[in-house]
């Protein structure tokens, strides 16, 4: 094992790790709060929003994300370029910038898996207990922020823990946009160095502590209500 | 009429005209009508599966009636459609409604997220919009009374059943409703604290508040209530005073329903 | 479209033929992958529930670092490094050396990989089944084997589908890693295809398509069994 | 028996499968030619590129053909043979913009990360900004959708994407061997000094006997022996 | 000694000696003990949380007592370790024993993915090795005498209160245990059903079961047990047979527990 090459990479590797840092934030937001209103209406209807959802999550779901990502991004992305006064525009540097194409693109993503996951989460919860908030005189909005949606988490903790770490794991994909977070810098270092293994080594030590955050900030989240011992 | 019933003397806090309602094919209620005024406590009693959860649940429209009327303090609940399609047209209404209703439930569906006072103060809060601090205070009194108060902080799930029929209960009152429905609220309570519910449901009465109940147990039902409804097959079979019907039912049904309390 | 037509031909010189054996590939990688994951992850998810302290603290190493480790780490790492250390040992021992093909390593790492999420997803669903339904059947004294196969694991599955299903739709994308030991599925053949041809944005469009229908395909088949297990449960509105 | 490693990416010209899953191509051919100089039985392995110099020495592979480009760096892990072909890099740029080498300040040029091609932006191009891809095909698609303003890349690869967009085209070739190296070799293990020396003698008598310049009129209309 | 009560006459089926359980801090049971021989209908009863559900629990090993022993058919549960870490040493023990006791939930705890049938049937065909065709018809019979026979068919959730609790009794009457262990088994019960399910309890005890059942009617114990036990925080404060408590309480709390009754 040979680390001679580290000190010289590290403050690419820092640029690198917030860049992961804030994708992975702004996906998990931003889709997360798309895959709730999409887990919903499938189980509460109305038919064609539960339908357009359906489609969503499937397609989403269906297809490779490097695929979505290169749409997002050689696709859609390079039909402003065409827009006649756009690049004297102050839109320009905005629209010529992966980071928000590739937030996009992430963002659809954990939107169509966690969109699937809510909806069996949703599904799951006791039909009882939100009987007795709407028999309580709780608007639809307050059942399901007060009840609905606490207890549908609660239940599956554990796979969304799971799903944003596969979220993590696949923010690598952005470098082919050119946004070269941890693991693009890892694989640039493996380019450059000609070491084979200590890049990736040290791009998976990062990555093990970044989820061993997200696991024991899950973990502490879902021990917090009490449950019966199963054994 | 006794000193306990006070009809024509106020208006009508619940009337409920020719209920209908039916499961696919199932019709559980095929009619049924009720008037309840301020003070009333109506006990609705009769076999398993008669439909008296069921008639519980339309008033409050966690099931919704295919045919009939429901009237709260002289407002109809406004429905569209027909049949297996009607549906309540004014969703603010229902909810304004049911924060009039409380309701326990024959399954007392705790939230399970939500420790015994979170259960009680979480209607005040946010259905109400009492402060925290006062709801909590008020949960806290209610939770003494029903003898609860040392379980405030436990999840419902490690309670015992009367317990969780208690914390129930408790729920309810907080929201001070003007009529309670209360599904079989005494099944899981032993004698004393059935006599302690029965004294929560007087206080109530006296404060002028309305009290639809299930019950099985007739005695109870004979020392609460201002009426008493027998409900049979998803009609109502016999209706009047507890004194009058206990004593001298006129439906032959009836008296051999009441006949069995061995 | 002509010439699109004739790229996508199914005999050579056209490449449909090479895109539907990639397909095929993707399927069985996938399938065995899933097959192993699944069984690790039942195996996982009960020894984190039932387990003592010693195996609970095992498979919590297993869960997080597996799952915390790039893929693409650990196929190199099994894949030239171990095939290097169990040649070591073989030849040490008087043995033939021995190749690890890529598609067993494949199938192995993304299983392995598999296990760990399903280990927590099939946690998650377990903790969800109320816990009385649990009790009625060591009640009526069932084994320990009986109460799960007949009531926990019945119970369990409404919860535990759609996580898993996510997981089967990843194991399907996820085979194309093993383009870096040279085994060639959907993904690699439609790269070649495309390198090849350089009509990136139509071998790019059709492989997606295949992905889609396979998923497609997938979504129904989970959907009937969704619908199988959740009979009995009342709708919530 | 000599296993040569091909990278699974194509890299028309040079290697490439067909879709009957033959390989094809400038070092396809020289390859058959080495071996038949060299008077060896060779197999072909499809190797990712990121996986190649693994594979080489964890043994699965004998020997790179892949177009691999002879770099002080790399030779600190394997050894190569001497050049067998070398192409000039150069600089793309729409038509429509007046740009050289000379006049890139204020301006973004694409380049695939660390490669020569980067090595060199960095090192001549002052007041620019570099912007780095992963892929080839990745700058020209952004060059395609005006991200960037300039791509730096080998002029043979480039030769299929200016045939597909006629509004692109190549403004300077670039040269500076300090850069770019002698060119692309055969990639070996360091102590497989027998079979370097092999090739060498192999390339050596192809240039000789003219079989080299066959393969390359095939593929090419220039001596892509390189100066 | 009543006709009911067999004591002295046979061997002990169940024998529970000095039970103790604790929930963390809290100290449930408190050495609780109890006989109960073939036949023999032994009611506990107690007020809210005094531990009742908690004892019927431990008896069957779904709660680990912390300290005591519990005998089946003279057969003592096998413990290792002790308080909190006391664990049965024998699965296969535990399994065998269970099967030989019933268990009627507060909760019902029905199968939800399983119709009440298959809910009635699962245990005679998956523990007791009972083939198919026979399970059914042995299912269908028991469900036609608790009146749910047209119910058959449908799934738990779509069961008003007293289906879902008779749906339990009879899961748990078909496995026909030596012991049965009942809690309030007739909550949710109107009162000609509560007639019902006490004839099935006299039925299975002339059949020589025994049946050990909580419950809070005291009228539905007199008329059923052979000995009532009154459990007051955790302790034996009073047992006897019914005729003579319930008369003649020798415990004042006990005299004011039943008191109390309305
Ligand atoms: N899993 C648990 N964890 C902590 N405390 C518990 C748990 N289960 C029961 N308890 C407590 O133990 C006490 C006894 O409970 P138990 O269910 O035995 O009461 P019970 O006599 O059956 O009451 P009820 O008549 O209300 O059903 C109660 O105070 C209850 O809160
Ligand atoms: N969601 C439902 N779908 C189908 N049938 C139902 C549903 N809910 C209730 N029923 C049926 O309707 C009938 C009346 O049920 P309901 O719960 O009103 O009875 P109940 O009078 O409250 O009985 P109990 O005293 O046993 O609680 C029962 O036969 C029941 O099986
Ligand atoms: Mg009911
Ligand atoms: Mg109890």
């Amino acid at each position: 094992m040979d680390w001679s090459w580290l000190p010289e990479y590290l403050p690419r590797f820092a640029e690198g790790l917030w860049l992961t840092l804030q994708l992975l934030f702004w996906s998990i937001l931003i889709g997360m709060s798309l895959a709730i209103p999409i887990g919903l209406v499938q189980v509460t209807g109305p038919r064609p929003l539960a339908w357009l959802a359906r489609a969503f999550t499937t397609v989403i779901r269906g297809t490779p994300l490097l695929i979505q990502l290169w749409l997002i991004y050689y696709g859609v992305g390079s039909l402003f370029p065409s827009i006649p006064g756009i690049r004297e525009s102050f839109l320009w540097p905005v629209l010529r910038d992966a980071f928000p194409y590739a937030v996009l693109a992430f963002s659809l993503s954990v939107a169509g898996y966690e969109g699937e996951i809510m909806r069996g989460a949703f599904r799951g919860v006791p039909k009882g207990e939100l009987e007795a908030a709407r028999a309580i005189g709780m608007s639809p909005f307050q059942v399901l922020r007060r009840v609905w949606l606490p207890r549908a988490l609660q239940n599956t903790f554990p796979t969304l823990t799971g799903e944003f770490i596969l979220t993590l794991k696949a923010t690598p994909l952005a470098a082919t946009i050119t946004v070269f977070e941890v693991y693009g810098i890892g694989s640039i270092v493996r380019q450059e160095t000609y070491k084979i293994y200590e890049p990736l080594l040290f791009v998976a030590a990062i990555y093990l502590c970044l989820t061993g955050i997200l696991v024991l900030g899950f973990r502490y989240l879902e021990n917090r209500i009490p449950k019966q011992s199963r054994s | 009429m006794t000193d306990k019933s006070n009809k024509n003397t106020t208006a009508a806090t619940l009337e409920v005209e020719d209920l209908h309602k039916s499961f696919g094919d199932l019709e559980v209620l095929k009619g049924v009508s009720m008037t309840a005024r301020e003070g009333d406590v109506v006990s609705i009693v009769g076999s398993s599966g008669s439909g008296k959860s069921t008639f519980l649940r339309c008033i409050n429209l966690l099931e919704l009636p295919t045919a009939g009327t429901i009237r709260l303090s002289g407002e109809d609940v406004k429905f569209k459609g027909s049949g297996k399609d009607r549906v309540p047209s004014d969703k603010k209404q229902v909810a304004r409604l049911r924060s009039q209703l409380g309701m326990v439930f024959q399954s007392f569906n705790l939230w399970q997220h939500r420790t015994v006072l979170q259960n009680v103060m979480e209607g005040q809060v946010q259905v109400l919009g009492v402060p925290k601090a006062e709801a909590r205070e008020r949960a806290e009194g209610i939770l003494e009374r029903v003898g609860l108060y040392d379980k405030r902080e436990q999840y419902p799930a490690f309670l015992s059943g009367g317990q969780q029929q208690r914390a129930a209960i408790a729920r309810a009152v907080a929201m001070e409703p003007k009529v309670m429905l209360f599904d079989e609220p005494t099944s899981a309570l032993d004698p004393e604290l059935v006599g302690e519910v029965l004294k929560v449901i007087r206080g109530l009465a006296e404060e002028g508040r309305t009290m639809i109940l299930v019950t099985h147990e007739m005695r109870f039902a004979r020392d609460v209530s201002s009426e008493v409804v027998y409900l049979h097959e998803g009609r109502v079979e016999e209706r009047g005073a507890p004194e009058t019907i206990f004593t001298n039912p006129s439906s032959e049904r009836f008296a051999s329903f009441i006949q069995t309390t061995h | 479209m002509e010439n699109a037509l004739e790229l996508l031909a199914l005999s050579p010189p056209g490449w449909g033929g090479n895109l539907l054996r990639g397909l095929w590939s993707t399927f069985q990688i996938a399938l065995g992958a899933y097959a192993l994951g699944l069984a690790l992850g039942l195996f996982g998810a009960f020894g984190k529930i039932y387990g003592g302290p010693v195996l609970r603290g095992a498979l919590t190493v297993y869960t997080t670092v597996i799952r915390a480790v790039p893929e693409l780490v650990l196929i190199l790492l099994l894949y030239y490094l171990g095939t290097d250390l169990l040649n070591m040992a073989l030849t040490s021992m008087g043995f033939e050396r021995m190749d690890i093909s890529g598609l067993w390593a494949g199938i192995y790492v993304i299983g392995f990989v598999q296990g760990a999420y399903s280990t927590e997803v099939l946690r998650g669903a377990f903790l969800a089944v109320p816990f009385g339904q649990i009790e009625a059947a060591r009640a009526i004294g069932m084994s320990a084997f009986k109460s799960h196969w007949r009531i926990i694991l019945p119970a369990m599955i409404p919860f535990a589908l759609p996580g898993l299903a996510n997981l089967w739709l990843i194991a399907t994308k996820e085979t194309a890693l093993l383009a870096v030991v040279g085994f060639s599925e959907l993904a690699l053949e439609t790269k070649q295809a495309a390198g090849a041809t350089k009509s990136y944005f139509m071998f790019y469009m059709a492989a997606a398509v295949l992905y889609l229908a396979l998923s497609l395909a997938s979504t129904g088949v989970f959907a009937l069994i969704e619908r199988h297990f959740r009979r009995g449960q009342p709708s919530q509105s | 028996e000599i296993k040569i490693g091909f990278a699974a990416e194509a890299y028309p010209p040079f290697t490439a499968k067909n879709a009957a899953g033959e390989w094809e191509g400038f070092e396809v051919d020289l390859k058959n030619a080495l071996c038949a100089a060299m008077e060896e039985e060779c197999v072909v392995v499809d190797v990712a590129w990121d996986g190649i110099i693994p594979a080489l020495l964890a043994g699965k592979i004998d020997a790179i053909v892949a177009s691999m480009s002879i770099t002080a760096e790399r030779m600190e892990t394997i050894n190569f043979s001497d050049k067998y072909y070398n192409t000039p890099a150069v600089l793309v740029a729409p038509k429509s913009m007046d740009i050289g080498p000379d006049s890139l300040a204020g301006k973004i040029v694409g380049v695939q990360v660390s490669t020569i091609h980067q090595n060199y932006a960095e090192k001549h191009f002052d007041g620019t900004e570099i912007k780095t891809y992963s892929t080839f095909d990745e700058h020209n698609q952004d060059l395609t959708a005006g991200r960037v303003d300039a791509v730096v890349g080998d002029s043979i690869a480039f030769a299929d994407y200016l045939a597909s967009a006629p509004d692109m085209e190549v403004k300077a070739e670039l040269n500076d061997e300090e850069v770019f190296g002698p060119g692309v070799g055969v990639g070996m293990r360091k102590e497989d000094t027998g079979l370097a020396a092999k090739f060498n003698a192999a390339i050596k008598q192809i240039r000789e006997d003219g079989t080299y310049d066959a393969i390359g009129k095939k593929f090419f209309d220039f001596d892509i022996y390189g100066g």
